[in-house]
């Protein structure tokens, strides 16, 4: 399908054509803070951000979510399942590292002898409007993690922002079926797509910050038992900033919340993190990670080398959320120089 | 004098007191402030080599309180054969109460420390500031004169340091570490005697006007974008509790989700725990990844223990802490009486 | 869940009733209160009374769960200072009473939710007075909605 | 696919209490459905996540074999909120059951060699699980030799007592019952497990030790093993974890790269060696 145009000004006449028949969740200001809420007027969208705080895996996989409600009458217990998995959805505006964690997502949720339902329906009614990165940050690595500040793999339709209007491109066919309801966007010209293409050049020539991840997945496979984990963990605090605003952390927690008034309740999940020491600690007091120590280094192993050995894939988008995020600034970049270092250093000793 | 040139001559002198520390062997340990990877942020950093005190810095942005480091005490600060080692802490005023507050508590001994004194001049609140330029990326900070300077791709913006000072240091009346005169080896630099300090609360006395409804509605609108991550909790000097309430789970007391009652009710007892404890160094807020504003919340605090029992924490280790000491005489205007 | 609580929320069109938990401490006011009975003093049926051992014992837990579970207001009473069964619980209490009420009210609960009182065994005048105006601020405020959870 | 977060409602049938102090009782639980019961095909060593609805769940080792049919037993130590309202339920109470979930002990391979199970305490259930199923008239002739070695720390203790005596009579099985201090009406071994272990001395020869019980037990029976000549492939072990959802997704089970829930919880301890120490 042919590129398309869309003015900045007619993003309400884009909105409200399709928030008849979709959830619309876009880019908000909440509390002077980017957040992907479900929006009621096209006024609230703000295009022009550079991340948001709180990643837009959020909309799709909630802080807090009903897994099903019930009820009791007098013993019996009856299980109502949810029945909101089908709306549709339009997550607009999200960033392609946003967009490729949601396949990340997507594939852990579904890999396995157990499917995920919830997430995998609600996915596969959401359509992703993607919008290219005219300016990455400084803390940005998506290109390395095979990502890309303009990458569409991973959305149904990309924006990329030219100025005064945006090129639209369907990518999937989800992506085509919905530009098909907006017959008004105009043809996109040969320049304009020119124009994108050299906007996604420029993006990617900006990137600052780079890693060879291959090298860090094989450094942290053979260093589980290292003196720079006790390094890496020192001054962390043991918040949980950096899992709770990372795209692709998806542990959670499972609670029964009670109505007691009404004898019903429902089972809900809500994130939880690998930092916090009550996520492993059993009901015998036994801990399997009881330090700061285990914890952090669960959180890099987890993504840097679990991740490839399990799935075949990074468990990072290289969105620089945590490195950002991180209070006391014991960051990704400098964990990942420590660990490097110890390749160097082994190499020394081999030539020398 | 502008700031910058405050903060080097402080720097320079706490390089040098360090140096000293470490070369006469008074402390085995410092732990201080280095240059942060970020512009807004500073790094907590662990040296116990003189090579490394070029390493130390001092500027308006390292807000993270130091003493959390102490209770529980990270292991480079405990040698297998020594046992617990002396430790030097470059401390601002709020470093030092929260030591000396710490020592009121038991928790840690106070010949085992050095309290390296450094006169504060208070930190930037960089959260208001990243709020105010937006979605931009800011890529330099820096303090000259009396502004914070923040530089940008294609911008500079200039913020007064006196407003945009996190909101706990512009009524912070202990700027240097409280000096203990009963522990006069306990401190080195600059540390100051208080007695008699004297607040009028006047920054709160706005929100205290309000009705019940209205103060309701502000605080229920801060707390909203709360994730329930405790970095304010993790980032306290006082939140030591090896088992928190909120993480308590047999029974349950409170929710963990972020409905708005468990928000609440986290952050109320929080606060609740804070009472003659908190030393107002604000690190609860500035670590906040959403940006949520705890600082009233502490000031209220901080006066209903000043006026109600005449205490002001982190001062005096043998002092013992308000609520769990008592007067026959304490007000009780608030019990219910017969008209 | 599986002892559900049996009471239900009022319908509308009777007049509202408040419902109140009290927390007696077992030497003084949870006397004081049977005193009441026995003496035949009337006082609100609204409280329900939960026994405590002190007022020491009452953490501000207790008190914000019940606020959170519904409960439109919460009474406490212990000793009057100096006859405290364990020489100082109530003192201790009292330093986290005031604390607990003012920062109550700093974050926007209606102060008159949570009540504190003073009620000696021998007092049952006493507590079934301090019981009906304890009864009445609270009735004043109306339902406790603000810890409603979304259903 | 249904969804695998929802529970198969099931309802208590009986309720046993297995030992002197009544910190540990047994629930039989009967399903709702009989399609359910049909569908809940699982083999010994599997585990299932059971709820009281409106309390919690928690993931608990099936207890009772396939070859028992009509129902399915949980045995359960009294320890947090969720397996206290376990204890407090009555006959005739609704629970939640998901699953079967795991691995399971390796039914398959097994077949063809000799079998020394070795349980200490509580964590018996899923080896009366196991033994049940081979002692059965349709496996029997599947197996070898089975050698059963059960430690507590006093009589009052030991579980299953009926199914062990009925054990302790046949032929076809070898039960050793041991306590670790002497008791008046005892009359059968005491000491460690280790030591009987060392004791009975079970021959390696194309045999499988499977071993359940607490940490200090079985390091220091598998101490013994290896003395006799074990490998460590043939020493099987069932690991306990934190779990919430039991299905590879909450994510706090892993130990390394695997997960306890899906990857286990019946590990080799050849295969344990090559993980990390965090379990």
């Amino acid at each position: 399908m042919a590129e398309k145009l869309l003015k900045k000004d007619d993003i309400g006449k884009f909105y409200s054509e399709l928030e008849k028949e979709y959830k619309f969740y876009a880019p908000t200001k909440v509390k002077g803070n980017i957040a992907f809420k479900k929006i009621s007027n096209a006024e609230e969208i703000e295009l022009d951000y550079l991340n948001s705080k709180v990643p837009p895996k959020d909309v799709l996989f909630p802080q807090k979510e009903t897994i099903f409600e019930y009820r009791y009458e007098g013993k019996e217990v009856i299980i109502e399942e949810r029945k909101d998995l089908e709306d549709k959805l339009i997550i607009f505006g999200v960033r392609p590292c946003d967009a490729y964690s949601f396949k990340l997502l997507e594939d852990f949720f579904a890999s396995g002898d157990f499917q995920d339902d919830i997430f995998l329906k609600k996915r596969e009614n959401a359509t992703i409007i993607g919008i290219g990165c005219n300016s990455p940050r400084q803390s940005c690595f998506c290109t390395s993690v095979g990502g890309h500040p303009f990458q569409k793999e991973s959305t149904d339709v990309f924006l990329s922002d030219l100025g005064d209007t945006y090129l639209v491109e369907a990518i999937s066919e989800k992506g085509e079926n919905l530009l098909k309801k907006l017959s008004w966007l105009a043809d996109a010209k040969k320049a304009d797509v020119e124009k994108s293409k050299e906007l996604a050049k420029l993006a990617e020539e900006s990137f600052t910050t780079k890693f060879d991840f291959d090298l860090v997945t094989k450094v942290l496979d053979e260093n589980f038992e290292h003196p720079v984990w006790q390094e890496i963990s020192e001054s962390c605090i043991g918040c949980s900033s950096c899992t709770f605003l990372c795209p692709t952390c998806t542990c959670f927690d499972v609670i029964d919340e009670n109505d007691e008034y009404n004898n019903r309740g429902r089972r809900i999940r809500i994130w939880d993190t690998c930092q916090s020491c009550l996520y492993t600690l059993e009901t015998s007091g036994h801990n399997p990670r009881p330090a700061k120590i285990q914890r952090c280094r669960n959180r890099i192993m987890h993504k840097f080398s679990y991740y490839p050995s399990n799935y075949d894939c990074l468990g990072c988008v290289g969105c620089g959320r945590c490195i950002t995020a991180c209070p006391v600034n014991n960051e990704l970049r400098l964990i990942i120089d420590k660990i490097l270092e110890i390749q160097e250093k082994s190499g020394e000793k081999v030539s020398a | 004098m502008g700031l910058e040139t405050e903060n080097k001559d402080i720097e320079t002198n706490l390089r040098e007191i360090a140096r000293g520390l470490l070369k006469d062997k008074k402390v085995d340990v410092i732990i201080g402030y280095m240059e942060g990877t970020l512009p807004m942020l500073s790094q907590p950093i662990i040296i116990d080599s003189e090579e490394d005190v070029e390493k130390l810095i001092w500027n308006n942005l390292c807000y993270v309180n130091l003493a959390k480091y102490l209770v529980p005490r990270v292991p480079k600060f405990v040698d297998s054969e020594k046992g617990n080692l002396t430790v030097g802490v470059v401390s601002k005023g709020c470093v030092g109460r929260a030591l000396i507050h710490l020592a009121s508590e038991n928790k840690i001994k106070l010949d085992e420390i050095k309290i390296i004194g450094i006169p504060c001049n208070g930190v930037v609140n960089r959260q208001r500031i990243e709020m105010e330029i937006g979605e931009k990326e800011i890529l330099e900070v820096s303090v000259s004169g009396n502004n914070v300077i923040v530089k940008g791709k294609d911008f500079e913006k200039e913020f007064p340091f006196d407003e945009y000072m996190n909101d706990l240091c512009k009524t912070c009346k202990i700027r240097k570490p409280p000096l203990v005169s009963k522990a006069p080896d306990l401190c080195v630099g600059e540390c100051e005697e208080y007695s008699n300090i004297v607040d009028d609360f006047s920054d709160i006395a706005e929100f205290e006007a309000l009705t019940p409804e209205e103060k309701w509605n502000q605080i229920t609108e801060e707390l909203s974008v709360c994730t329930r991550c405790y970095a304010c909790r993790e980032a306290c000097p006082m939140c030591y509790c090896n088992l928190c309430f909120v993480d308590q789970n047999k029974p349950v007391w409170f929710g963990k989700t972020t409905d708005l009652p468990d928000v609440f009710v986290y952050h109320l007892i929080r606060a609740m725990h804070m009472a003659g404890r908190c030393v107002a160094c604000g690190a609860c807020s500035l670590v906040c990844p959403v940006g949520i504003d705890l600082n009233k919340i502490n000031r209220k605090l901080e006066k209903i223990v000043k006026e109600r029992f005449n205490f002001t924490s982190g001062l005096d280790p043998d002092v013992l802490p308000p609520m769990v000491d008592f007067k026959m005489e304490d007000a009780q205007e608030f019990m219910l009486e017969e008209d | 869940m599986t002892e559900p609580i049996v009471e239900t929320k009022q319908t509308e069109n009777k007049e509202w009733e408040p419902k109140i938990i009290a927390f007696l401490c077992n030497w003084c006011s949870y006397a004081g209160a049977d005193l009441a009975g026995v003496s035949r003093i009337q006082y609100p049926p609204n409280i329900r009374i939960v026994r405590v051992p002190c007022s020491g014992r009452i953490n501000a837990y207790f008190i914000i769960k019940s606020l959170t579970d519904g409960w439109d207001g919460v009474l406490i009473s212990g000793c009057h200072p100096g006859d405290c069964h364990y020489i100082s619980g109530n003192l201790v209490a009292r330093r986290r009473f005031a604390i607990l009420k003012e920062l109550l009210e700093f974050f926007g609960i209606e102060p008159g939710r949570v009540n504190f009182m003073w009620a000696s065994a021998a007092e049952g005048e006493r507590f079934a007075v301090l019981v009906r105006k304890a009864t009445e601020i609270v009735k004043k405020l109306g339902p406790n909605t603000k810890f409603e959870k979304k259903w | 696919m249904p969804n695998p977060y929802i529970p198969m409602l099931t309802r208590v049938k009986s309720i046993i209490s297995e030992n002197e102090v009544r910190d540990i009782k047994t629930l039989e639980l009967e399903f709702q459905k009989k399609e359910e019961y049909k569908a809940f095909d699982y083999i010994p060593g599997q585990f299932a996540e059971i709820s009281i609805i409106g309390k919690g769940e928690c993931p608990i080792g099936i207890a009772s074999s396939p070859t028992e049919e009509g129902t399915i037993k949980f045995t359960i130590k009294k320890m947090g909120t969720v397996t206290s309202s376990f204890h407090n339920s009555d006959i005739g109470d609704t629970i939640g059951v998901r699953g079967p979930l795991g691995n399971g002990w390796p039914m398959e391979e097994l077949k063809g060699q000799n079998i020394v199970v070795i349980g200490g305490g509580f964590a018996f259930s899923t080896l009366r699980s196991l033994v049940l199923y081979i002692l059965d008239d349709k496996h029997r002739k599947d197996y070898g030799d089975i050698t059963v070695i059960y430690g507590n720390r006093d009589s009052g203790e030991v579980l299953y007592r009926d199914v062990l005596e009925e054990w302790e009579k046949r032929d076809d099985i070898n039960v050793v019952l041991t306590i670790d201090r002497e008791e008046e009406s005892w009359t059968r071994k005491v000491g460690f497990v280790a030591a009987v272990v060392k004791e009975v001395a079970p021959s390696p020869d194309n045999a499988v030790a499977i071993i359940c019980g607490p940490p200090i037990m079985i390091r220091t029976a598998v101490d013994e093993l290896v003395k006799i000549g074990w490998k460590d492939e043939k020493i099987l072990n069932s690991l306990e974890m934190r779990m919430k959802c039991g299905i590879g997704k909450c994510g706090r089970c892993n130990i390394g790269e695997k997960f306890v829930c899906i990857d286990g919880p019946v590990f080799s301890l050849a295969e344990l060696k090559k993980m990390p120490n965090e379990y």
